[in-house]
């Protein structure tokens, strides 16, 4: 047992019909994981399936228990977008859809060794350039101070691959704006309400030295915003985020925020099922997707006050998912 | 009221065979072997995690920290397996262990509840983890050691699986043949009775909490093998799930009444809750609304009412 | 159950406090003074005022946890029961996912909830018998279900001027949500010293068969005070709403353990009988004071956790030297 | 004749495995104090829960004032003016007297829900000026003596004769067990004083008590009413006889099986003992020697026993055991140094009621019941039957849960626990007689001395002065922590009750 005796997919092509779709984020309750498996509703429904949605509270465990579970199912054509909660959580997703046949795309997290060229069904890693977003919202956010002051940072969830590389590109901001100095940086754990405390606590510590903060995600970013309001601040302090969450991305557009970067959920929870689609009904050879489509990081944008206006309203653009165009949003191979 | 004696000790297998009948009039599709065998190996190491905590709960207490244990445990395996190779699996079990044994006596000497001195041991822990973790996770790039235990006896029954059975079979027989399940029950019924009939209070809660850690260790041995890596958080979401399953089969929280067995059976329905609910195709939010009320139904079948007089 | 060993007579009849609750005031003093030693920061008013607004919406959900805890129960459905009611407060006041306005209407609503919940982890501990720490763990988990039901994939902010103001607009110094708080906090001592809900449920920690003797019914009590504790905690709900100025599901996050935290460090029992909402008042103010005082003095994040550990551990094993006897039951 | 103020007619009561009550018949007059013997297990508190409506019958008929009733809850018998103050001490330890007084029918003092504490507090001083109890009606009651706490019982039945215009009828199950004589003494009073306005029902298993203070006595035996007697001229031997069915011996403390005691080097040695609690206490005890400490609560007495099984810390001090000094760091050591503890609170520190009685027989002693390392079923079989039988231990079997047992058979239960073995050296027995019958305590008087004849030195908190002086080969006298005096008490020259009571105070 253990799940050999599929064929191994990619031989005999679907049926359209008889594909399967699993789209897993971690919870429906955040607006960006909801906008993920909005996404894959849409695409799915645009060839006439529908998309099973799993979830999995944010809890490793469970991820990989639904995933055994799933494999233990049906698996010649099964199509899985994946988020894995974390790099350590990729390895056993990939190796059991490997053995079982099943087509994979994972987002996000993936330890750098482990590399979707080697497998057969692992048909793609997507992420986004952690240390440029971090870089790019710290040196719009040195901008916005003028280009001398203090910042603090809010850090995500200290163990994810996200929260570090956003960081390390916020020190890379930090080494060419050198008027700016960063005074704090505390974990808020991606999330509004501990930003929204953590932030008190931390502009009572520096006081009106604080000209900026710097949160590596919008939710920390807006929970910063509340913070401020609450101390009478609103305003007097520039604060920018990842994500473009829509929240943040109205606060950009009325100023209220500096800046954000797009991490285009609908259009992940989407393209991933449709690489996987175009995989299984062979539409789209494995061996002939370019290696640098294997693992990619994906197009995205800094939102300043000046371009907000279009992110303003997400909406996935159906030619995005037509096989021809699934890698069209590459910016470069994994580094 | 011999033959109702009888039945209320198979409940928590009364509930998990209802369970998997739900499930598959859900969708038929469950009920397959490969479905069940995979819902025993991923059930593995909520087993023996289970287990282990159950006994702190026999004795009246309760070890919030075993999680973050069994997070610590996979850091420190992936970080010792290079160098120790074979040993590290022993190492890690018996460094969990110790760290239990440790927070038994923190609790035990300086006269805290096990509720507090396990959630510092549960913060602590995590802390440690982090740091010597790097906050990331650690790959294991040769698993030979610890290969077997993501391996298939006989082709059918998951190795882990099977090591769960054995350490919950293993615990169950000593605590029978020996005197030290009168000493659990006591110290978990009457903690003051027992002490002054000279049981070894502190010692069988410090051994209690050790079993707990150890097992943690186990737990911890198990994801690694089956995640390839270890992380400083990895565990930590399977604490309540445990707690869970302790409750679910029937073992009394207020200690006492109960047995490792029946939190065999207890990790079984919730890992079939957790798996289950999703695979049918239940929502997200519906999913949670089912996971508390079954879960709450499921204790109120299994709790032996003649054996717990007041249920707080 | 929980047996205690029985103390021996003590020589004088006691009313009031004594020597064996001064153990969490002096460590609240103690841990107070170290981190004002330490930090300039620390000590500075408004850092004080901080501290205790921060503290506002640990205490309401405390004030709830500390009636269930005082009759030997548990409670671990703050998290789920925020949740539901930071929804639903979000969704019925001025927002922007749909056209309600019912203002005070619709916290009231949401409180009513919390009662909801409370009620039902009541009845599931008094009808099917399930122990409370099951119950509200299961009813967590509703809880969670309805407040992602009502998310439905986009997040509700609030618009409502009055709402959002509770945690901006300042009366002495301190947010309204703060006087919120010590509202609730005054109306649970009086709840506890002055209603017959308040002295059975002290009563049924302390022995609940003999309630039971003297031709009381319990039950109705015990279903009581969840709900109670459920509208402090539907109350939580809707403050944390009105600090973030939008409904989150995630909104109670880890306040089911803090709570549980501060009103054991406070002196509460959570085996029944003893403590009471100063206790938890004082546990909620040493768990903020720490939490606070970490971060002022720049503990590195990574070892934040394990420091507030050890020192919550330490807190309360120096408060329960007092009482320690040789043959004492520590559950 | 009046009607009676109670009547019950063959009243049947069935338990897995038990019949605790057999058709019993009982008639109380107005204003009487009637009172209760019986051997364990006879079925007395049985009888009397059902009068208060917390046992169903399964057959039979309760006649109040003449009309048969239903009593379905504490609260309909109260309606109906009956009210008990339990075996088992039963007030909210946390709670004032006050409460505890008005607790279930508060009254006025609560209205809506919310407390009047100053009529709360007058109502209880109303019900504690009844029995002339001077307590603060709004002190903890954990805070309170037991005698103190008995009489907020009292006070707290009393209050049903709010509920009705009847002179009530108070019931009193053992009330005596954990009072000391003076205590007893001011009880007595008030039960005088109560049979002004009520009727009483007592329950004692000191027959002397129960002569004295009732004006006449039912007999119960295997859940029947085996006879009457009233107690004017009666003699406890006549009560005995009937409780039992035949004579019993005369030599209750069996006087006659005492050792000599040889002053050989001592068993037990204890110098300069320091705690808490007491202060330099020295003294020995020989083998095969009995020896009593007497004094009030309070005394130090209980904590000198408990550190004496390393159950209570000591501060300074020495202990010997057969000449070898021994450090008693833990109630294991204890044990492991051959000395067995009886606890006075068999409920909470005796027992662990959920477990069977073959646990909690061998809890102490697992060695009696190991082959090697594992429990030998059969082993622990034979030897918990032979000791069932040894004890006549009345039980459906030795699986049963000990709390189903009635109280003296828990307490040989728990006395067998440190024979079992049959390593013990010393024995320290707090109130061992405590709620035994007059049979069971010739038993356990018996079996001490048989322990004694084989070496086995005793210490003994005596559970009455008779009891001490009809067993100790010597007595020590405590007052505020430390030995007051030793008196001598062999056999032909014992001191009476007066002597010791003058030392004690
Ligand atoms: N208004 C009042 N008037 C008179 N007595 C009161 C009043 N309120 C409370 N009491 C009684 O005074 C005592 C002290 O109150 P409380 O029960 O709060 O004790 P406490 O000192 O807080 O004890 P703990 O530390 O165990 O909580 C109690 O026994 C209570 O019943
Ligand atoms: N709840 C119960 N379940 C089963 N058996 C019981 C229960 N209560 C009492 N019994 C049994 O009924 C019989 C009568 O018990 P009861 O307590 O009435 O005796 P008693 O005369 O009060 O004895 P004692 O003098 O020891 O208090 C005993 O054999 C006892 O074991
Ligand atoms: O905000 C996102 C967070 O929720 C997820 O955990 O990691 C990526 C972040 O951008
Ligand atoms: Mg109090
Ligand atoms: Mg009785």
């Amino acid at each position: 047992a253990g799940g050999n005796d599929t064929a191994a997919g990619g031989e005999a092509a679907c049926e359209p019909s008889a594909v399967r779709l699993v789209g897993q984020v971690r919870n429906e309750s955040n607006p960006y994981e909801a906008s993920w498996l909005a996404g894959g509703d849409a695409f799915a429904k645009s060839v006439g399936l529908t998309q099973e949605r799993l979830t999995y509270d944010g809890d490793s465990t469970k991820q990989q228990e639904q995933i055994s579970q799933i494999l233990a199912g049906d698996t010649k054509c099964l199509v899985m977008n994946v988020l894995p909660n974390g790099d350590s959580d990729t390895a056993p997703i990939v190796k059991g859809a490997d053995q079982a046949g099943a087509y994979l795309v994972t987002q996000w997290n993936k330890p750098a060794d482990l590399k979707p060229a080697d497998y057969k069904t692992w048909l793609s890693h997507i992420t986004y350039n952690g240390v440029e977003s971090g870089q790019q919202i710290g040196d719009a956010l040195a901008t916005a101070i003028g280009g001398s002051g203090g910042i603090i940072a809010l850090q995500g969830v200290l163990d994810t691959a996200a929260a570090k590389d956003r960081f390390a590109g916020l020190q890379k901001s930090l080494e060419k704006n050198t008027g700016v100095k960063l005074l704090d940086q505390q974990a808020a754990n991606f999330s509004r309400a501990e930003a929204l405390t953590v932030t008190k606590t931390l502009l009572t510590k520096h006081g009106d030295k604080v000209k900026g903060i710097w949160a590596a995600n919008d939710d920390m970013a807006l929970g910063a915003l509340e913070a401020l309001q609450q101390a009478g601040l609103a305003g007097k302090v520039a604060v920018v985020g990842i994500d473009a969450v829509p929240d943040a991305v109205t606060a950009v557009k009325n100023g209220t925020m500096t800046a954000t970067v797009s991490s285009d959920g609908s259009w992940q929870g989407g393209v991933g099922l449709a690489i996987g689609f175009c995989a299984a009904t062979g539409k789209l050879k494995v061996e002939e997707i370019a290696k640098d489509n294997r693992a990619f990081f994906a197009e995205q944008f800094l939102i300043t006050k000046d371009n907000a206006g279009e992110f303003a309203a997400p909406k996935t653009n159906p030619a995005d998912f037509e096989c021809g165009n699934v890698f069209n949003r590459v910016a470069g191979p994994l580094t | 009221m011999k033959p109702v004696h009888r039945l209320t000790g198979f409940m928590p297998l009364i509930a998990l065979v209802a369970l998997v009948a739900a499930l598959t009039v859900a969708d038929p599709d469950f009920l397959t072997q490969r479905s069940l065998i995979a819902v025993a190996r991923t059930a593995a190491p909520l087993i023996v995690l289970a287990a282990g905590a159950t006994l702190v709960v026999l004795c009246g207490g309760i070890d919030l920290s075993i999680a973050a244990l069994a997070s610590l445990s996979t850091v420190f395996l992936a970080l010792w397996l290079p160098e120790l190779g074979g040993l590290a699996t022993p190492a890690v079990i018996l460094v969990a262990a110790a760290i239990g044994a440790a927070q038994g006596a923190a609790h035990v000497l300086l006269r805290i509840p096990s509720f507090i001195v396990t959630l510092g041991g549960m913060a602590i822990l995590s802390a440690v983890a982090l740091v010597i973790s790097g906050a990331g996770t650690v790959r294991v790039v040769d698993d030979s050691t610890i290969h077997w235990l993501d391996l298939y006896l006989a082709g059918y029954v998951p190795m882990s699986a099977a090591m769960a059975v054995l350490v919950v079979a293993l615990i169950a027989v000593v605590l029978t043949v020996t005197p030290l399940r009168s000493w659990i029950a006591a110290t978990g019924y009457s903690e003051s009775a027992a002490r002054l009939a000279g049981t070894p209070v502190d010692l069988v809660k410090i051994g209690a909490f050790c079993v707990s850690g150890g097992c943690a260790g186990l737990a911890a041995v198990m994801l690694v093998s089956r995640q390839f890596s270890g992380g400083p958080t990895m565990a930590d979401n399977l604490l309540l799930p445990a707690v869970a399953a302790i409750v679910v089969g029937g073992t009394a929280i207020t200690g006492g009444h109960g047995s490792v067995w029946r939190s065999f059976a207890g990790a079984l329905v919730v890992t079939l809750l957790r798996v289950g609910l999703p695979i049918v195709g239940v929502p997200s939010a519906y999913e949670q609304i089912l996971y508390g009320a079954i879960i709450v139904v499921a204790v109120a079948l299994t709790l032996d009412r003649a054996k717990v007089s007041t249920v707080k | 159950m929980t047996s205690e060993v029985v103390n021996a007579p003590r020589r004088q009849s006691r009313r009031g406090a004594s020597f064996r609750d001064a153990g969490p005031p002096v460590a609240l003093i103690v841990v107070f003074l170290v981190f004002a030693a330490l930090s300039p920061q620390f000590r500075s008013l408004d850092n004080v005022a901080n501290i205790v607004d921060a503290a506002a919406v640990l205490a309401v959900v405390t004030c709830g946890i500390t009636f269930v805890l005082m009759m030997g129960s548990i409670d671990l459905s703050a998290a789920g029961v925020m949740g539901a009611s930071a929804l639903t407060v979000s969704l019925l006041v001025a927002n922007n996912r749909n056209d309600n306005d019912f203002g005070l209407l619709g916290i009231a609503v949401a409180v009513l909830l919390g009662c909801a919940f409370g009620c039902l982890s009541g009845l599931a501990l008094v009808l099917l018998k399930v122990p409370s720490f099951m119950a509200t763990l299961g009813m967590s988990a509703v809880g969670l279900g309805v407040a992602t039901l009502m998310f439905a994939g986009v997040q509700p902010n609030i618009s409502d001027t009055m709402v959002k103001g509770l945690a901006i607009e300042r009366f002495l110094g301190l947010s309204y949500l703060t006087w919120i708080a010590a509202g609730c906090v005054l109306v649970g001592w009086l709840v506890q010293r002055y209603t017959r809900l308040g002295r059975y449920a002290f009563a049924i920690g302390g022995a609940e068969e003999v309630l039971a003797l003297s031709g009381v019914k319990v039950k109705p009590y015990k279903v009581a005070v969840f709900t109670l504790a459920g509208a402090f905690y539907g109350l939580a709900g809707v403050m944390v709403t009105s600090q973030l100025g939008a409904g989150l599901v995630q909104a109670g996050d880890g306040y089911d353990f803090s709570a549980i935290t501060a009103a054991v460090v406070g002196g509460t029992l959570l085996t029944g009988g003893r403590g009471g909402i100063g206790h938890s008042a004082v546990g909620v103010l040493l768990v903020m004071v720490l939490t606070n005082g970490l971060v002022q003095v720049g503990v590195s994040p990574y070892w934040q956790g394990g420091v507030e550990g050890l020192i919550v551990v330490a807190a309360v094993a120096a408060a329960v030297i007092p009482q320690r006897r040789r043959n004492q039951v520590v559950k | 004749m009046s009607v009676p103020a109670l009547e019950v007619r063959g009243l049947v009561k069935h338990y897995p495995g038990v019949k605790a009550l057999d058709g019993v018949d009982l008639v109380v007059r107005r204003n009487e104090v009637l009172g209760l013997a019986g051997e364990n297990g006879a079925g007395k508190s049985t009888l009397l829960k059902a009068l208060v409506g917390l046992v169903a019958p399964d057959a039979g008929s309760i006649h109040v004032r003449g009309e048969p009733v239903r009593l379905r809850s504490v609260v309909d018998a109260a309606d109906h003016g009956i009210g008990m103050v339990f075996q088992e001490q039963s007030l909210v330890p946390n709670l004032t007297a006050a409460e505890n007084i008005v607790l279930g029918s508060e009254g006025p003092a609560v209205r809506r829900g919310v407390y009047r504490w100053e009529v709360m507090r007058r109502l209880a001083q109303e019900q504690l000026d009844k029995i002339g109890s001077r307590i603060d009606p709004l002190a903890r009651t954990d805070s309170l003596s037991f005698a103190d706490r008995q009489m907020v019982e009292i006070a707290k039945v009393l209050r049903i004769e709010e509920r009705t215009q009847h002179p009530p009828v108070v019931i009193l199950d053992e009330p005596t067990s954990v009072l000391e004589p003076k205590e007893i003494d001011t009880l007595f009073a008030q039960i005088r004083r109560l049979r002004e306005f009520a009727t009483v029902i007592f329950v004692s298993h000191r027959l002397d008590e129960v002569l004295d203070v009732c004006d006449r006595v039912t007999v119960l035996r295997g859940g029947r009413s085996v006879g009457e007697v009233a107690t004017a001229g009666a003699v406890p031997r006549e009560l005995h006889r009937m409780m039992i069915g035949s004579t019993g011996s005369d030599d209750h403390y069996h006087e006659n099986a005492a050792t000599t005691v040889v002053s050989e080097e001592p068993r037990l040695s204890v110098r300069g003992l320091s705690g808490a609690t007491f202060r330099d206490i020295s003294f020995d005890v020989a083998r095969g020697e009995i020896v009593a400490i007497v004094g009030v609560h309070g005394s130090g007495r209980e904590d000198v026993c408990r550190a004496l099984f390393g159950a209570e810390p000591t501060t300074a001090g020495e202990i010997r055991m057969d000449g070898r000094t021994i450090e008693l760091p833990s109630t294991r050591a204890a044990c492991a140094a051959g000395i067995g503890y009886v606890p006075a609170e068999r409920k909470i520190e005796g027992m662990v009621g959920p477990m069977s009685v073959a646990e909690n027989m061998t809890l102490a002693k697992q060695r009696a019941r190991l082959a090697g390392p594992f429990v030998a079923p059969r082993k622990q079989a034979t030897l918990v039957d032979s000791w069932i039988r040894r004890l006549s231990i009345r039980t459906p079997g030795r699986d049963t849960p000990i709390q189903r047992l009635s109280g003296g058979n828990q307490q040989k239960v728990i006395l067998a626990r440190w024979l079992v073995a049959g390593d013990v050296r010393l024995l320290l027995l707090d109130h061992p007689t405590r709620g035994l019958d007059i049979g069971a305590r010739s038993e356990v008087y018996r079996l001490m001395r048989e322990l004694a004849a084989t070496g086995v030195a005793t210490v003994l908190l005596g559970d009455s002065l008779e009891e001490a002086i009809g067993m100790a080969d010597r007595i020590l006298v405590m007052t505020d922590g430390r030995v007051a005096t030793e008196v001598a008490c062999p056999n032909g020259g014992k001191p009476s009750p007066l002597d010791l009571v003058k030392e004690m105070v």
